[in-house]
């Protein structure tokens, strides 16, 4: 066989490439079809519902009291969105009003859920960067402080079950907030940390620099949401643009980030998201009506449950504007709510007739649509990177697949 | 709520005509013709024709008093007498939102057919997996759609789940199943 | 050239502070647990496996099966047989079952039992041969008298009232007393005197008791 | 929340520094044991039992030929269960957590119960796969790193009388040529696993090694030019600075210069430069040894890449290839992938040592060398002369087995540092950063140490 090195006839195959659903950084799940031209990526098909567990019919065949507990698992790096989406939805349509220290107890555990998802993120992005042994310990050393307060307050590490239609479950427990605070204090430290080892390294940059590069006009047309979004320069943050809960009363700032949106602008955008959401939990702390739980008995002159039924208590201070129980009926109608999760807008489109179970449950996942983009983002990359592009847009396949 | 009548557990009909909102008042000044259906939860929700969904979606996307940007979700639904395609469309840049509705009754839907619905996917990538998904789990045919293929449940999937006469098949791992693995 | 040369000396000073900062973390303490040997001090509310608690001061058993808990498991994992009594004309309980390997602690159980008879207990290692061991009968749920008194003062629950005394014998008492104690060896640890609020105002309270009671 | 109160660890850094004590003395023991066995014992059992049979004679002094090989033998199994167990712990260091401590006192056995367990797992032979192939593809892995590390012995033993065998005038140039095998062995690994991932990462190996092999040789090329030798334990020994320089200590190392810094302080001590001869000298040694550096730097880059460590372990980049070559390998076979690995972790760095750092020699004149050594096994000797065996080993030979492995663990745990901080290059920057960047730089500084040496 004659073949000149150099010509362009000399025959080449494509190798097509399962990737997923076992390999280990497709973050569980994934299967990717992909059709490499050496190493370099030429057609993607993603293929998803390897972790469909029909979870909106599960929404349609379980009363709301119960869904509620189910819905923590859509996704449960941060369930406490999907709670709140979903509670929100309930709310709008029977047109309840959460008490003020509900609502800021949902503030300040979501945004701590917000931390808790994006340190889950930032370690596993590092793995799927090839830092496999060292610095991914660092945020979930943070992460597990977080779930330890969760634990205290809501029962368990990742399956909250704590937001509840009308309000949320209960009070945090004596000296929960001190310890928040103390968390608070020596956060932003550690994240100084995360940036010394990770944010200037040669190597990062090298892998993260004009890589996986998002467009505006294409993030907009694929509906992409959340920190992707705000690193291609778009302000789109729910709790600015379309402000619900108590977030008009504090003060934070929306991270976009200037320029193309590469992975590196992803990977800022969260990092700076960290900080600001440890700064909303700051002023929540301060701002939450009846302070600390230790204020709160102090206020209402109780020293155990048995005498929380006084009556003269002011209404901000309730955790629930609707009683919880097996029976919970939502008026009929129609609603759409959405919140603004870790990995961007969940929204949850509910259609109630009346009854103790939904007519019509439909999620919105922001990991559904954002991966929708990552065949855009894929073709003509090299295999390493794929890792990083699908990294660096943080899906979570059970969100994806419900 | 007319639209959402549960079987068996409906609530009253009321006839009476809705005067067009500011979308509805847009559509019509550009020729498309919508029906104001009530509001779901203070947001405007317009019905259109499915001939007209593109044209009108392509209007509301593009046009600079709208710029209704932003496509959340498609949801298919299955009502007691019609499917309903339902998108909640926002705006990147300002506080507009609006739901569109698009209707196929069920008596318009052959024997042994799935209702058909225009698809936005070649126009608005972002509406393709959701339609892909409502295919999917809704049996709604989103007619022009590039790649329509199931996309949660397995290629070869029988029936559509969310159908409200979908009938659970009866395997090894399902609680009806008298030798069930559980 | 000098901006290689720079850019390669800032790569360098970048690498070396990266590693720097890693090496300090070789003096801070570590963050593992040695779990068997240490075990995790759980807060009250955590939801662990399912029990069911009698009265801690008179040890009956307080379950009045009144099905709540069984109609409201998203998963169905509970299982109540109850008759009820020719004398009194209340309900009985017979035999409790709760699949645990279909449970997913989710704890709504636990919010609407009328009587705090369900609870979740702090024990979270229930890992079996089999899938039957993971169905806990009514003898390996309920807790005995100390336990349940353990577990009333950590969750704070209120007391619950005796039962008016009934005149025919009790077919639930025997198993109420006799709960062999190694089952539950980390739970054991002194009863925590320092007060842990729970619901404050109007929680998902046990709502109103006597409402199912027939 | 608790942990910022106490700001030490010494606890868990005292456990690690206990641990490697006892595995180390493990493996020298049983190396020392082996090689006393070997060479001096078993020949003077024979010599005492027919003492003036000339066949006896022939047969003790083959027997002590194989000394080498069976401290060789001994020496890497025992010592690549050190270096993971090492390796981990040190990890858990890095990243506050505390590793394996359960297997043994604790685990301090971990590794071998991990040995036990690979020993009996099945070896599984992928569908399709050329077994043969794939059978022979960890040999040829891992024999290279054996038969390298050979002329090794006689550096750091200081050349010793048992193991001047070994030490070959061309010494350095043997142990490069036998690093350049395993790739082969990694490439077959990979292509008989009949499995793309694995066959993506054997490729790459291939075109990582070719590219790396490149500046890695020039550097030692550059290293033996400078010092004008290519035995290992010649390099080794000028590294101890002639008589009038020894008491200079570490700057007599490769790596500050290869002398010229003593040279220059040397003469500027006793007065010989005058005028700008001063500033100029001191330019040029400076310049040097900094030249010097920069060759280690480039040596120790390009064998991280030559053993697919962190940042460059692209052929198994676990998050992209799976595992690469040795995705399908269990049982004994990836034991010995395994093995390996850490064994030319461990040769290469004892490559650096002896080539820059010094071999054996202490960094300071004076501290812990052959007078102490030899004051440590004076009373063994003795002992062991009383019951009419032969002595253990002298002071000599002991600081430099001590030193060269010392240094040797200090880069090994600059390794593991390393693996725990930097994230993975990918394979086209890999590439252009060994061909664009390291392969020019190596060449200029072949030619400006050729230059430069002239000034000195």
């Amino acid at each position: 066989m004659s073949v000149e090195l150099s010509s362009p006839d000399l025959k080449t195959d494509e190798m097509i490439i399962n990737m997923g659903p076992q390999h280990p950084a497709t973050h569980g799940v994934l299967r990717l079809i992909l059709t490499l031209d050496g190493e370099i990526c030429k057609h993607v098909e993603p293929v998803l519902g390897h972790l469909h567990r029909a979870q909106e019919w599960q929404g349609q065949n379980r009363t709301w009291f119960q869904y509620q507990a189910l819905i923590d698992r859509v996704d449960y790096l941060s369930g406490m969105y999907t709670s709140w989406a979903m509670a929100r939805a309930a709310e709008q349509i029977d047109g309840l009003v959460v008490p003020k220290r509900a609502e800021y107890l949902r503030v300040i555990l979501s945004e701590m859920n917000r931390i808790t998802s994006h340190l889950l993120w930032l370690g596993t992005y590092l793995i799927d960067l090839g830092a496999m042994f060292g610095f991914p310990f660092y945020p979930f050393r943070e992460r597990e402080k977080l779930f330890d307060l969760f634990e205290e307050v809501a029962g368990q590490r990742m399956m909250f079950n704590y937001i509840r239609i009308g309000g949320v479950l209960r009070n945090p427990p004596f000296g929960w907030f001190d310890k928040l605070k103390r968390f608070t204090d020596e956060f932003p430290d550690r994240i100084d940390e995360y940036e010394a080892i990770v944010t200037e390294n040669p190597i990062f940059l090298k892998r993260t620099k004009g890589v996986g590069i998002l467009k505006k006009e294409t993030a907009m047309a694929y509906g992409v949401t959340g920190p992707c979004i705000r690193a291609s320069g778009i302000p789109l943050d729910l709790r600015k643009t379309k402000p619900y809960s108590v977030y008009p009363e504090l003060d934070f700032k929306v991270q976009t980030m200037d320029g193309d949106g590469d992975t590196w602008a992803r990977y800022m955008c969260r990092i700076r998201e960290m900080r600001e959401s440890n700064e909303i939990i700051r002023q929540a702390i301060e701002k939450i009506p009846g302070g600390t739980t230790e204020e709160l008995r102090k206020l209402l002159g109780t020293t155990g449950p048995e005498k929380d039924e006084s009556k003269d208590l002011d209404p901000s201070f309730l955790l629930m504007a609707k009683k919880q129980n097996a029976g919970l009926r939502v008026k009929a109608g129609e609603g759409f709510a959405a919140v603004e999760s870790p990995r961007g807008t969940i929204g949850c489109y509910v259609i109630s007739n009346g009854s103790d179970k939904a007519y019509r449950f439909k999620w919105r996942n922001p990991s559904f649509c954002n991966l929708s983009v990552l065949p855009e983002l894929l073709v003509g990359a090299p295999i390493a990177d794929i890792m990083a592009i699908f990294g660096s847009i943080d899906v979570i396949l059970p969100d994806v697949d419900r | 709520m007319t639209e959402t009548p549960a079987p068996g557990n409906k609530p009253a009909e009321e006839p009476k005509e809705l005067t067009a909102g500011p979308f509805g008042e847009f559509l019509r000044e550009h020729g498309i013709a919508s029906t104001r259906l009530p509001d779901s939860t203070g947001v405007e929700t317009v019905l259109v024709e499915g001939k007209d969904l593109e044209a009108a979606l392509k209007r509301l996307r593009n046009s600079q008093e709208t710029e209704l940007n932003y496509l959340v979700a498609v949801s298919g639904v299955e009502q007691a007498d019609s499917f309903e395609s339902v998108y909640h469309l926002w705006s990147y840049t300002n506080l507009k939102e609006l739901v569109v509705k698009v209707r196929v009754a069920k008596s318009a839907v052959p024997e042994g057919k799935l209702p058909v619905v225009p698809s936005l996917a070649n126009f608005w990538p972002a509406a393709n997996w959701h339609e892909r998904e409502s295919y999917d789990l809704m049996g709604i045919r989103y007619s022009g759609h590039p790649y329509l293929r199931r996309i949660l449940n397995p290629w070869d999937w029988e029936g559509h789940p969310l159908r409200r006469d979908y009938k659970q098949p009866v395997d090894s791992l399902n609680d009806k199943n008298p030798h069930s693995m559980r | 050239m000098f901006a290689l040369v720079g850019r390669s000396i800032e790569s360098l000073y970048q690498v070396a502070r990266g590693l720097k900062t890693v090496f300090k973390h070789t003096v801070r303490p570590p963050i593992t647990k040695n779990f068997p040997d240490d075990m995790p001090d759980l807060p009250g509310h955590f939801r662990g496996r399912l029990a069911l608690a009698v009265n801690p001061q008179t040890s009956e058993h307080l379950c009045i099966s009144c099905l709540q808990c069984e109609r409201v498991c998203p998963d169905k994992c509970i299982q109540i047989t109850s008759h009820k009594s020719p004398e009194t004309n209340k309900p009985e309980l017979i035999e409790f079952k709760i699949d645990h390997g279909l449970c997913m602690f989710c704890g709504l159980c636990t919010e609407v039992c009328p009587t705090s008879c369900i609870i979740n207990t702090n024990d979270f290692e229930m890992a079996d041969y089999t899938r039957e061991s993971l169905v806990y009968d009514l003898k390996r749920l309920t807790l005995s008298q100390d336990e349940s008194a353990h577990y009333f003062a950590k969750k704070e629950l209120p007391m619950p009232k005796p039962k008016p005394p009934k005149p025919a014998a009790k077919p639930a008492a025997p198993a109420a007393a006799a709960k062999p104690a190694e089952d539950k060896p980390e739970a054991k640890p002194e009863v925590k005197a320092e007060a842990k609020p729970q619901d404050l105002p109007a929680a998902p309270a046990p709502e109103s008791p006597k409402k199912e009671e027939q | 929340m608790t942990s910022s109160a106490v700001p030490y660890n010494l606890n868990e850094i005292g456990k690690f520094f206990l641990l490697s004590g006892v595995w180390l003395g493990i493996i020298f023991g049983a190396v020392w044991a082996a090689c006393w066995a070997v060479g001096m014992l078993v020949p003077q059992l024979i010599l005492n039992a027919y003492p003036n049979d000339p066949c006896a004679l022939n047969v003790a002094n083959a027997i002590r030929l194989l000394t080498p090989l069976v401290g060789v033998m001994v020496f890497i199994p025992i010592n690549a269960m050190y270096m993971v167990l090492a390796e981990r712990r040190g990890l858990a260091l890095f990243t506050v957590r505390k590793g394996p401590n359960r297997v043994g006192p604790d685990g301090f056995l971990q590794t071998a119960a991990d040995a036990v367990k690979l020993l009996f797992k099945e070896n599984i032979n992928p569908h399709g796969g050329d077994v043969l192939m794939f059978t022979l593809a960890p040999i040829i892995f891992f024999a290279p790193s054996v038969f390298g590390a050979i002329p090794l012995l006689a550096a750091v033993t200081s050349n010793h009388d048992l193991f001047k065998i070994v030490n070959l005038p061309t010494g350095i140039f043997y142990v490069l040529a036998m690093s350049s095998i395993p790739v082969v062995g990694i490439v077959m690994g990979g292509w008989a696993s009949n499995n793309k991932y694995s066959l993506v990462g054997g490729l790459r190996s291939a075109a990582q090694a070719i590219s790396y092999e490149i500046p890695l040789v020039l550097a030692i090329i550059t290293t033996c030019f400078l010092v004008g030798s290519l035995d290992v334990v010649n390099i080794a020994q000028m590294q101890k600075g002639t008589d009038n320089l020894a008491s200079f200590g570490f700057l007599n190392w490769n790596f500050f210069g290869a002398g010229a810094i003593p040279h220059y302080l040397d003469l500027l001590m006793q007065g010989k430069l005058e005028g700008a001869q001063v500033v100029t000298s001191a330019f040029w040694s400076l310049a040097l040894a900094f030249c010097c550096i920069l060759l280690c730097g480039i040596y120790l880059t390009g064998a991280c890449a030559e053993i697919n460590r962190i940042p460059f372990d692209l052929p198994e980049a676990e998050s992209e290839l799976v595992s690469g070559y040795n995705t399908e390998y269990s049982g004994i076979r990836f034991a010995i992938f395994f093995l390996a690995e850490f064994t030319n972790l461990f040769i290469v760095s004892t490559v650096a040592v002896v080539m820059w750092f010094g071999g054996g020699a202490t960094p300071f004149p004076g501290f812990l060398d052959a007078n102490t050594f030899a004051s440590i096994a004076t009373p063994f000797n003795q002992a062991l002369a009383q019951a009419g065996l032969p002595p253990l080993m002298d002071g000599q030979t002991m600081s430099g087995a001590f030193w060269a492995i010392f240094k040797t663990y200090a880069l090994v745990y600059f390794a593991i540092l390393v693996r725990g901080t930097l994230p993975r290059f990918r394979i086209d920057q890999l590439l252009d950063f060994g061909w664009k960047k390291l392969i020019p730089l190596s060449l200029i500084l072949l030619l400006a140490v050729t230059y430069i040496r002239e000034l000195v």
